[in-house]
C-alpha cells in the first residue's frame, strides 16, 4: 500500500492535511491539533505586531515541532498589488517560498476575487514564489493559473468558515478532471467525511481550519481529519467501484424457502 | 521624535536606528518584518538603517490564519 | 481517545465496519479482504449446497481467521414465514445468535418490505436470536422494531449494491435520534467518506459489500473502509462544529497593507 | 430408492441413514443443513435418521452474502 | 394541449393540486386560497364541536364553492383501529367515501407508521372507501397498498410542515415507475418549483397545506402553485430532454473570429 | 397579481423567459416554439453564410413576431478581442445593442472565462452596449460586472446543454442576496421546476434553450417553462413560508378517537 | 341528567332526545357527527334516540386539516 | 480576381463593389455582415467599397444559438 508523495514546489510531502492556524483557543491547543493532524504544511496569517500577546505567533508555537513549512495566507489584501506585498512581506519574515494567494475583498462572504487572484498569482509566479491560491471553483480559471505557474490550485468546497462542505462538489471534479497540477480544497469543510470524499475525487490535499478549531475537541478532531485523509486518498488508489442507478444483488436470491416446504 | 507606528502616533526618543527602536519595544527581531515608510527593511539591514521624525513604521508578525 | 465497543446480542465488537460477503472474487480475495477489514461481524448467505464448488462457502473460507462472529441472512425469503424458516436453518448451521432479517420480494430494486420484516423480526426475537433488521430509512418501523427486541436498526443507505451512497440521510438521522438501539448504515455505500459520514452522524456502525468487493483492489478498499468509519466516529466523538449559512473568517482581515503606503 | 435432493430426482441405493447418505456426495458434515420432507435435521440425528422413498431432501450451505 | 383528467374512486378530477385547510389564518383567507387554486379535492380534519368557534369548519366556510369533493383526514389516530373509526365518522358528517389514511404516532416528527396505515387501508379499502394513504416513502408498501385496493399513494416530500421540499425524491420515482395507481406527493412542499418537479417526474398530484397556509399572501401563493402543477404535468407529457454528464453546445463554434483578423 | 417589468437596458420586458434558437430541428419548430414561450428576448449565434440554407437564420424565421428583441451572443469567441469584435459584428447586422457575451474556450465543458468575460464586458459596455455576460456562478466576479455597466449577469445553472440544472443554486444565491442589477440564470437547465426555483429565489429571468429544443414537444414545453417562470415569480412576490427543520402540524392533533371509547 | 360531553361532566335536563340536546347547544345539525357511548348515531336517527343519566356524548366537526 | 470568401479561395469576375459580389452568391443583404479584410463593411457602403485581387472577405450570418 504504497503512494507517491504529494509535490509542492519541489518539496515531497506525505501528509495530504494542511493545518490553518486561525481560530484556536491558545497555542497549546494548536500544538496539540498540529502535532495529531501530522500536518506539514501549515497556513500563518500576517497581522501588525501586539507587544502585549507575542505568544500568539503560531510560526513560534509550532517552532518546536520537526518538519513543518510554513504558508503564509494574503489575508487581508484586497486587490493584486496588496496580495503581492503581503507576500513580500512574508517571505522577509519567514523565508518560505510557500505564499496562499487570497484576496477576498467581501468582508461577508470572503469568496474569491477571480481577477485579482489571478494577476497576484502571475506575478509571484514569475517572482519564483510556491503560488497556491484559494479560488472559486472555476475550472477556466484554474486552467489558467495552472498556465502562469501556480503550484496547485485551490478551490473553495464551500464558504470560508462556514462548514457546509463540498457544495461546490460538481466544478472541483472538473477542475480535478483537467488540471495538470495539484488541487486542493480549502475552505467550508466541516466533516473529516467531506476531506475523505474530495481525496477520494481525486484533489490531492485538503486545507482545513475552522472544522478542527471549532471542534469541541480540536486535537481529537485533528487525528480523525487524518485518518480520513488517507482513507479518501486509498480508496482513490483502491479504485472505487462504479455508481449504478438499479440494485444488484449481493446474495444469491434462492428459491429453496418455498420450495423447501412440504 | 515623533513616529506612526501600526497607525499610532507615538514619541520616541532613544536610538535611532531601527534595530535599538525594536528593542525598546521589546520585540523579538526574527519574528517581526519591518515597514518603514512603506518599504521593506530586512533583519539584516536594521543596524543600519536609522528612524527620523514622522517616519512611518509598520511591524508585522504572523497570527493564526487558515 | 477511547470509544467504548459496540454491543450487539450481549457481545463486545471494537470494529464497526461489518462486512457482507457476496461477489468476491474468489475465497483468497475474501480473506485478504476480511483481514484488512479488521472485521469482526460477517454477513453470510444460505443457498443449496454445490457439490462442485463447496470451497465457495464463505465460513470455511475464513474459519481459520480468529474473533469473527457470523451473521446469516435471510435473502431469498419473500415474506415473514420464510425468512423465519430460513433463520432457523442458519442457525442449526452455524450455531449464530445473529440473523439479519432481509426481505425483499422486488429483485428488481431489492427493497425491504417492512411488514414482513417487521413480522419475521417480532417473532424471531422472541425465539432469543439477535435480530438486525434490514430497513427502509422509516423512523417509525425502526422505533416499532426496537419495541419488538431488535438488537439494531439496519436501514439502507441506498439501493443495494447501486452504490448511490447515503441517500436517505435525512430519514437516517431522524432514525438515529430516537433509537434506543444502534442504527447500522446497511446498503447502497459505495466510497469511506460515505461510511465516516455515517458515523459522524451518529450511526454506530456499517455494513459493506460490494463497494469492498467491486473495487479493483477490495483489499486496500478494505482497509479504506476501516480507517474511514474509525475516523467517522473519532469525529463523532470529537464534537463536530456546527454548521453555518455565512462565511466566518480564520485570518484577520487587518488593513495595514493599504494603510502601509506612503 | 429414488429422491428428490434439492429439487432434483435422484437414484439412491446405498445406507439409509441421513449420514450415509449425506457421505456418499462428499458432504462436509458441519458445513451443511438438512432438511428432510421441510424439516430440519440436525447434525446429531444425522446418525438415527433415515431415509424412504420420495422422500424430499434440501442440503443447504453458506455462499457470499451482504 | 389536451391532458387525460386525474381519476380517483371513480371521479375525475382536472385539477391536480389538492388543497388542506390547516393552519389558515381565518375563513376568508381559505376561501380566496381555495379559489385561486382551483381546488376541486380539499382535506379537512375532524375535531370535537366548539360552540364558541362554528365558524371554523372548513366545509362550511367553503360549501358556496362549486365542484368541491371533500376528503377528511384521519390525524390523532394512533393506529388501525382509531383510523378506521375516524374513517366512519367522517362519512357519517360529509358522506365522501374519500378519507386520507394518516397515521402518525409521533407528534415531533410525524411521520405516518407503515404498518398500521397498511392494516388500516386494507380495512377501509375493502368497506368502499375511496382509500388515500399519508406513506412513508416505501416502494414495497406503495405496492403493497395498491393491491388491496388503494385509490392512490401519498409519499411523504418530507416531514409534515417542514417546507423542505423533495427529499425522498429517489424512493418517489421508484414508486412512480412501479405504481398502478396515481402518486401523490402529501407534506412537506415549500414551493411550487417543488411541486412543479413532483409532476414533471411522474405524480399524478400534490396536496399542498403549510406552503400555502403560511406564505405571506396565501391567495397568490395558492395561485402560484396551481400554475406551477399544471407547468410540471405539461412538461411530463411534452417529454424532458436527457440528463447529460456532459457540455453540449447551443451555438456554433466557429473560428472566424481568429480567421477573419488580417 | 401585479408585477414590475424586468427592465434590461431601458426597455421593459413582461417575459422573464430568455429563449435561445440553437438545436431546433427547424424553423417551424424555432417560431412554434417561440410564441408558446412568448419569449420577448431572444438569442442567436453569429457563423459563416451558408448560401445553401439562408433559411436558417432565426431572425429571418422570427421576424413576423411582433415585439421580439435579439440578443446576439459571442459564442465562438476565445478571449475578449474577439468577443468584442463579434459584438461589433453583430449589432452592424441587427442593430440591436444587445449582446451575450459569451467566452468559454475549453470545448470541452464551455465553461466561461471569467477574466476575458470581464475584459470584454467592461469595454462593451463603455461603448454603449447592453451587456449580458455568461458567467461562472461567481459573487465577486457578478459584483464587479455590474460595477463596470453590465445590465445584468447570467450565471450557470450549470454546464451548457448537459441539463444539470441548478447545481449552482449556493452561489447563485449569493450573487442575487449582493446584486443591483437583474440576475439571469443561464444555461443547464432541463425543466420547468427548475426555472421556477431560479425565479422563487429572486433571479429575474432564465434563459433556456437546450431544453426546449431537445424536448419530445418543444412548443408545449416552452408553454410550460413560460407558465413555470410566472409561478416562480408569483410566488418570490406572494413570499415562501420558512424552511423548518422539524414537522409542523397541519391537523389537530385531539385525542378523541381513544377517549370516545366507552 | 348529568352527561359527559366532549369529556367535561354538564347537567342537562332538556328534553331527552338526540336531536333536543344537539339543539340546546346550538350545533347545527349537518355540520357534526355524535357519539352516543361510542357509537355514532346518524342524522336521521338523532329524532329517536334518546339521552340517559351518565351517558357519553362526543360531538365532532371538522376543521382544517392537511 | 482570386477572393479569399469565408476562407475559401474564389475565382470572381463580376462588378467590383461589394453589394454586386453579395448579390452574386444570392446573399439578403439586410441579413448578413461583411468583412473585408477584417473591417466591417456596413449595409451602407456596400455601394461604394469595391474588391481588388486577393481580398479576403468574410460573410457572417445568425445562426440559432443560446
Amino acid at each position: 500500500m504504497t503512494d507517491k508523495p504529494l509535490i509542492l514546489g519541489g518539496r515531497a510531502f506525505t501528509s495530504r492535511l494542511i493545518l490553518g492556524t486561525g481560530k484556536f483557543a491558545d497555542g497549546d491547543t494548536l500544538r496539540r491539533a498540529a502535532v495529531a493532524a501530522g500536518a506539514q504544511l501549515i497556513t500563518v496569517a500576517l497581522r501588525r505586531f501586539n507587544s502585549e500577546r507575542p505568544e500568539e505567533d503560531p510560526a513560534a508555537v509550532l517552532a518546536s515541532l520537526p518538519g513543518l513549512t510554513l504558508m503564509p495566507n494574503t489575508s487581508g489584501a484586497m486587490n493584486a498589488a496588496e496580495a503581492v506585498r503581503a507576500a513580500h512581506i512574508a517571505r522577509d519574515l519567514c523565508g518560505s517560498p510557500f505564499i496562499k494567494v487570497e484576496i477576498h475583498p467581501n468582508p461577508h462572504h470572503l469568496l474569491p476575487d477571480a481577477i485579482e487572484t489571478y494577476e497576484a498569482a502571475r506575478i509571484l509566479a514569475k517572482e519564483g514564489f510556491v503560488v497556491m491560491p484559494y479560488i472559486p471553483a472555476d475550472p477556466v480559471l484554474a486552467k489558467r493559473l495552472e498556465e502562469v505557474g501556480c503550484a496547485s490550485v485551490m478551490p473553495l468546497g464551500s464558504a470560508i468558515g462556514s462548514g457546509q462542505g463540498l457544495r461546490m462538489w460538481d466544478m472541483i471534479q472538473r477542475i480535478v478532471r483537467d488540471s495538470g497540477i495539484p488541487v486542493i480544497v480549502d475552505a467550508g469543510l466541516r466533516a473529516p467525511s467531506e476531506a475523505a470524499a474530495a481525496l477520494e475525487m481525486g484533489c490531492e490535499a485538503v486545507l482545513v481550519n475552522s472544522a478542527i478549531a471549532a471542534a469541541e475537541d480540536p486535537a481529537r478532531m485533528a487525528a480523525a481529519f487524518a485518518a480520513a485523509v488517507r482513507a479518501g486518498r486509498e480508496a482513490r488508489l483502491a479504485g472505487l467501484m462504479a455508481r449504478g442507478e438499479e440494485a444488484v444483488a449481493t446474495s444469491p436470491l434462492t428459491s429453496f424457502l418455498r420450495k423447501a416446504a412440504p | 521624535m515623533n513616529l506612526t507606528v501600526n497607525g499610532e502616533v507615538v514619541r520616541y526618543d532613544g536610538p535611532a536606528r531601527v534595530a535599538d527602536f525594536l528593542a525598546s519595544r521589546r520585540v523579538e527581531p526574527g519574528r517581526v518584518a519591518v515597514l518603514l515608510n512603506g518599504d521593506l527593511v530586512p533583519l539584516q539591514e536594521r543596524e543600519q538603517r536609522t528612524l527620523s521624525e514622522g517616519d512611518q513604521i509598520e511591524i508585522l508578525a504572523f497570527a493564526g490564519g487558515g
